[in-house]
């Protein structure tokens, strides 16, 4: 009895408060280097007032988010008004349940038997992932509507229009890779990288490309940030928000990103992984736990996210909607094509 | 599953590629290209037919190909040409319709033969899943050539309420389906038939399921109390769309309702038998005598139409091999009368709505007497006076009910084409006994090819009234399909 | 803590059942077509519960993103895009007609549910291993269905293909504005 | 799954699907705006897909049926592809209407008697 207490309660419950946490503190800290960086692009210096360097500053942030006035518009659709928020929120960390960040560990021996560091590990993890992220626009087009504002309904009306779409692309594009793999279960996909001997963004680069646009595009991230477009919507979907709401959205964005980036790490880059994991003269590389990889590897996609906020000009609405419907879905098929002819050439 | 397989399903295949192939041509072509895609749209059916004829043929002791999923025997050949035909004559009496509207014609040919598709689907399937989505991409066509005129208010209402009541019947029918699999374990036709003749005990959920599937087969065919839709849908709807939906989705709703009720679900005839027979009577009281009411003819004839079903569910309610046959005949007699009366509609209307009056239809013989003979003889098809195919079709379908033994349906349904007289001869009345308004007579769309489809529907409506055996020698070949008789 | 590890299951789909009617009972009484729709998303969301809780994984997965998704996100693009709210209020439940849709709507729920008792379908039996068996092998749901769908459902798979394209030609026709048939045009669109 | 788990009984299942399928069929009687009436019917085709679940559950436990117990799963699959075909024309023509007479209330066609 007690053994089935640890195993089913308490051992669960610890990791979604580890995880959990872990998530929420690298999010907070996600908008702190996105400061950073584009202030270095810009040859400025970012917030350096809070603590050493400014590295406190999301703290204060936080602080001051919470302890902000909360304004619900009057004439705002109350109840919808205070769901929106946890809708976009509660998926963006759901998808947490699933992914493998390291393989099952003992913690240096502190354990006695090996636990996997991820919640859980299902066989339609993949599945479980799109459709979860595909309900976060609910908060989005909810807040939009809700605060009964134009501007907010154009602004959520867009981004649905702009989500919907982009999800067909990445859908196929995550099929290439599962045609490589055979498994939908995340952790299946990284073994089946190791035991291939290859990384999959080498054979899968043109799905990697289209699957790594399609998130920035699924974000709302510059270039495609229409939805939230200051010029032109005067922040779109949550002008209205102040105080903890419309940290949720803001926060959710970068839980989003992180989960973009940790899917494209572990269908692209070999999740957990240290480069040539089959190679035996850099097995010293091995010294480096598993999860240090995985997190290097994510790092590197958020940075790619945060140089094109950097970079790029915002796409026009037609423009990006040209871009999803006549580009990235004929080309994601195509790549379907070839990723699914040359896996039938290789596996037989 | 091999390639070879797949030979006999090449009709499909064939025609889905065409429908798609037209649909890129039509957007080429633009609205100029009317009659061009027209034609290309029958050669592609005229082709279809021809691989039926060559690969889709029942072969001996192969019934059902592609893992159990279509039947290939003579019923579903037959069903399968009687619609193609049905969709033939529409493209061609389509064309200078479209012509003379605003709305691009690539989509609506498009979707006619898509239309077409799911309904070859439909006669043919073998699965409960392959029907349900046949009769899905049917249907779906059907409610998108509804309210094909968007800017018209009629149509777009008429594809509404055709819409939302379609979609309610399809949920009813799924429900139903999930009943029988619940009962049954199955959703093979062949094993549904197979597990129904062995059982001998009242199973609750099946004959739920059988009414539910029952229920959602009755709205597609326009059977009271599932009618409701069929009004609103034939007069809201471009005419040619009309004179498609009453004929082509009914002969294929009834192939399906055959293959089921008659084949599938025949062990249980006891069982389902009742409600069908309160479903007929209904049907051919209420079509009847809501169509004596109506001043606009697409609306008159839809309520014709109504009762028209009413005609053939009697022979589904006989349950006999005779009854089976009797129904096949007369969809393929009801589908030419039909489709010809509708043609004169598309005639007289010149732009719009214009010309669905009755009275619009007056002093027509003076004017046009060929016209107006030409309507006389669907009129008198669609009461069922001899010597016209209308005729032949009622008096088989009686028979086979006064053969198993449903004397009072026949009274009640020979009653009932008594009455029909009145509102068919309404318009002979006013075509050759009143005087219209010499002034401003009612324009007559000059088009040969809905002239020549017209003239086609009349020979084979008088043909079949005297000669119906060739038509009755391919229904019975149908029949041992269905393991009847 | 027992009777929980032993009831889990049945107290999972209590509790997703309750959920799931009290959506559906949402869908049909709220005024505003907004909460509506939100409600049958509940609804939706416990049903992909459900399959999963009768080893019906994928369909569940399949649930989430296409109804939940894509479905529902329509349906509120649209509600939103004609804006449903200067429509007069959906006074249904006031309508004469309510009684009459009540009593028909309970006659037919004690219908099925007689045929449910009568059909003797109340015995707890059922198993996941057929449902994730592929030639022999217990592999996964997902891998079963698909297995299925490729190898026995080709042709209904197929039309439904063309369904879909059926679908889209449809939403094409009827969503697009056409300069040369439409004179208004300079309506707002997002 | 804990294999000590008690598992619930079909039925219960095929009662909910049957309640929520009653539901439906009230609000579709009973709206008048279209919308809601099409979110009625998509409870109703919910409650089908709930059915063909609990009852291809049930087959895979007898090995008389387990062969045929995905082909319930397999249903659920077409309903669902149907029925996203459906809500696009359906959702597409409501707004055709839409921009023609500014309402979707089906009580309200007045051209066409209902």
């Amino acid at each position: 009895m007690h053994a089935a207490l640890i195993q089913f309660i308490v051992i669960p419950v610890v990791k979604i408060a580890v995880i959990l946490g872990v998530v929420l503190l690298v999010v907070a800290y996600l908008t702190f280097a996105e400061r950073k960086i584009l202030a270095y692009m810009q040859v400025r210096l970012g917030p350096n007032r809070v603590g050493p360097k400014g590295w406190l500053q999301p703290i204060a942030d936080g602080l001051k988010l919470f302890v902000k006035e909360d304004l619900i518009p009057a004439k705002a659709e109350k109840a919808v008004f205070l769901l929106a928020p946890a809708m976009i929120m509660i998926p963006a960390l759901l998808a947490f349940s699933v992914i493998p960040f390291a393989p099952a560990t003992k913690l240096f021996g502190l354990l006695p038997k090996a636990i996997p560091p991820y919640v859980t590990d299902i066989n339609i993890a993949l599945l479980f992932v799109l459709g979860i992220s595909s309900i976060g626009v609910y908060g989005i087009i909810l807040g939009g509507w809700s605060s009964n504002n134009k501007f907010s309904l154009m602004g959520g009306l867009r981004s649905a229009a702009q989500m919907v779409s982009y999800e067909v692309p990445m859908g196929f594009a995550i099929i290439a890779v599962l045609l490589m793999a055979r498994s939908l279960s995340l952790v299946q996909i990284v073994k089946a990288q190791q035991a291939a001997h290859l990384w999959f963004f080498v054979p899968g680069i043109l799905a990697l490309g289209i699957y790594f646009i399609c998130g920035v595009a699924e974000t709302n991230r510059n270039p495609f940030d229409l939805p939230e477009a200051e010029s032109e919507l005067v922040a779109g979907f949550h002008t209205e928000y102040s105080g903890m709401k419309f940290a949720f959205f803001f926060l959710a964005e970068y839980t989003n990103m992180l989960v973009v980036s940790s899917l494209a790490t572990i269908m692209f880059f070999g999740g957990w992984l240290r480069p040539f994991p089959n190679v035996a003269w850099l097995s010293f590389l091995g010294v480096v736990p598993p999860v240090i990889w995985f997190a290097v590897k994510v790092a590197g996609f958020i940075f790619v996210y945060m140089w094109f906020r950097g970079t790029f000009p915002r796409y026009r609405f037609d423009q990006l909607m040209q871009v999803g419907w006549k580009w990235l879905i004929p080309l994601s098929l195509a790549n379907l094509v070839i990723v699914g002819a040359g896996v039938l050439l290789v596996k037989g | 599953m091999s390639l070879s397989q797949f030979i006999p399903f090449l009709p499909e295949i064939f025609l889905a590629v065409a429908g798609f192939a037209i649909l890129l041509a039509g957007i080429s072509l633009g609205k100029r290209g009317a009659r061009g895609l027209s034609l290309l749209s029958l050669g592609s059916l005229a082709v279809t037919a021809i691989l039926i004829w060559v690969v889709g043929r029942p072969v001996e002791g192969a019934h059902t190909i592609l893992g159990g999923m279509l039947f290939v025997d003579t019923f579903a050949v037959y069903f399968k040409l009687l619609t193609m035909t049905a969709s033939g004559i529409v493209l061609l009496m389509s064309a200078g319709y479209l012509e003379r509207s605003d709305y691009s014609p690539g989509e609506f040919d498009a979707l006619i033969l898509f239309a077409t598709l799911g309904m070859m689907i439909m006669a043919s399937g073998a699965n409960l899943v392959s029907l349900y989505v046949g009769l899905e991409l049917m249907a779906l066509s059907q409610y998108v050539l509804v309210g094909y005129f968007k800017l018209e208010l009629k149509s777009n209402e008429g594809a509404v309420k055709y819409f939302v009541l379609g979609a309610l019947s399809s949920g009813v029918l799924v429900y139903g389906i999930s009943l029988l699999y619940g009962a049954l374990g199955t959703l093979d036709l062949g094993a549904i038939r197979a597990a129904l003749t062995a059982s001998d005990t009242v199973n609750w959920t099946l004959n739920l399921g059988i009414i539910l599937v029952g229920f959602g087969m009755l709205f597609k065919v326009a059977a009271v109390p599932f009618h409701v839709w069929t009004p609103d849908a034939y007069e809201g709807a471009p005419t040619p769309v009309t004179a498609f939906i009453s004929v082509g989705p009914k002969a294929a709703a009834f192939a399906m309702f055959l293959r089921l009720f008659l084949g599938a679900f025949h062990p249980e005839l006891a069982q389902w038998r009742i409600v069908m027979w309160i479903a007929a009577a209904a049907t051919v009281i209420y079509g009847n005598i809501a169509a004596l009411t109506q001043d606009n003819v697409k609306r008159m004839l839809a309520y014709s139409s109504i009762a028209h079903a009413g005609y053939a569910l009697i022979g589904i309610v006989a349950g006999t091999a005779m009854g089976l046959w009797s129904v096949m005949v007369y969809m393929l007699i009801y589908t030419f009368m039909n489709l010809g009366a509708f043609g004169f509609v598309i005639m007289l209307e010149t732009r719009g709505y214009a010309g669905e009056r009755v009275g619009d239809y007056a002093g027509l013989a003076k004017r046009h007497p060929g016209a107006a003979a030409g309507m006389l003889i669907f009129m008198l098809s669609l009461a069922g006076i001899p010597p016209t195919a209308g005729f032949m079709g009622k008096l088989y379908v009686f028979s086979s009910a006064v053969q198993a033994g449903y004397i009072w349906l026949v009274v009640i349904a020979v009653v009932m084409s008594a009455v029909s007289l009145y509102y068919y001869f309404r318009i002979v009345v006013e075509m050759y006994l009143k005087d219209g308004d010499e002034d401003e007579p009612a324009p007559l769309v000059r088009d040969r090819w809905l002239d020549a489809m017209i003239g086609l529907c009349v020979f084979v409506t008088l043909f079949l009234g005297v000669y119906p055996a060739p038509v009755v020698g391919l229904a019975q070949s149908g029949v041992h399909a269905l393991g009847l008789g | 803590m027992a009777f929980l590890s032993a009831h889990f299951v049945a107290i999972v789909f209590y509790v997703l059942a309750v959920l799931a009617v009290a959506g559906g009972v949402g869908v049909i009484t709220f005024k505003n077509p907004v909460h509506s729709a939100l409600s049958l998303l509940g609804t939706f969301l416990m049903v992909a519960g459900l399959f999963v809780l009768r080893h019906a994984e994928f369909l569940g997965a399949v649930q989430l993103l296409v109804y939940a998704g894509g479905i529902m996100v329509l349906f509120l693009f649209v509600i939103m895009l004609v804006n449903v709210r200067r429509l007069s209020p959906d006074a249904a439940f006031l309508s004469r007609r309510a009684p009459l849709a009540v009593l028909s709507g309970v006659v037919f729920g004690a219908l099925i549910a007689f045929g449910v008792l009568a059909g003797s379908l109340g015995h707890p039996g059922g198993g996941a291993t057929a449902l994730q068996m592929v030639q022999g092998h217990v592999m996964g749901n997902t891998e079963a269905v698909g297995w299925t769908l490729y190898r026995h459902f080709l042709v209904p798979f197929e039309i439904v293909s063309v369904v879909l394209l059926v679908a889209m030609i449809g939403a094409i026709i009827f969503g697009r504005k056409d300069a040369g048939l439409e004179g208004r045009g300079g309506r707002m669109e997002p | 799954m804990n294999p000590t788990m008690i598992p619930i009984p079909s039925a219960w299942i095929l009662y909910l699907s049957a309640v929520l399928f009653v539901i439906g069929a009230i609000g579709v009687l009973l709206r008048r705006n279209g919308i809601s009436i099409f979110l009625a019917l998509e409870l109703m085709l919910n409650s089908a897909n709930l059915a063909f679940a609990s009852f291809a559950f049930r087959f895979a436990g007898a090995s008389a049926t387990a062969a045929h117990a995905l082909n319930g799963q397999i249903f659920i699959f077409f309903i669902i592809a149907v029925a996203a075909a459906e809500a696009a024309v359906g959702l597409a023509l409501f707004i055709a209407m839409y921009r023609r007479k500014e309402t979707i209330d089906v009580d309200r066609f007045n051209i066409l008697r209902w």
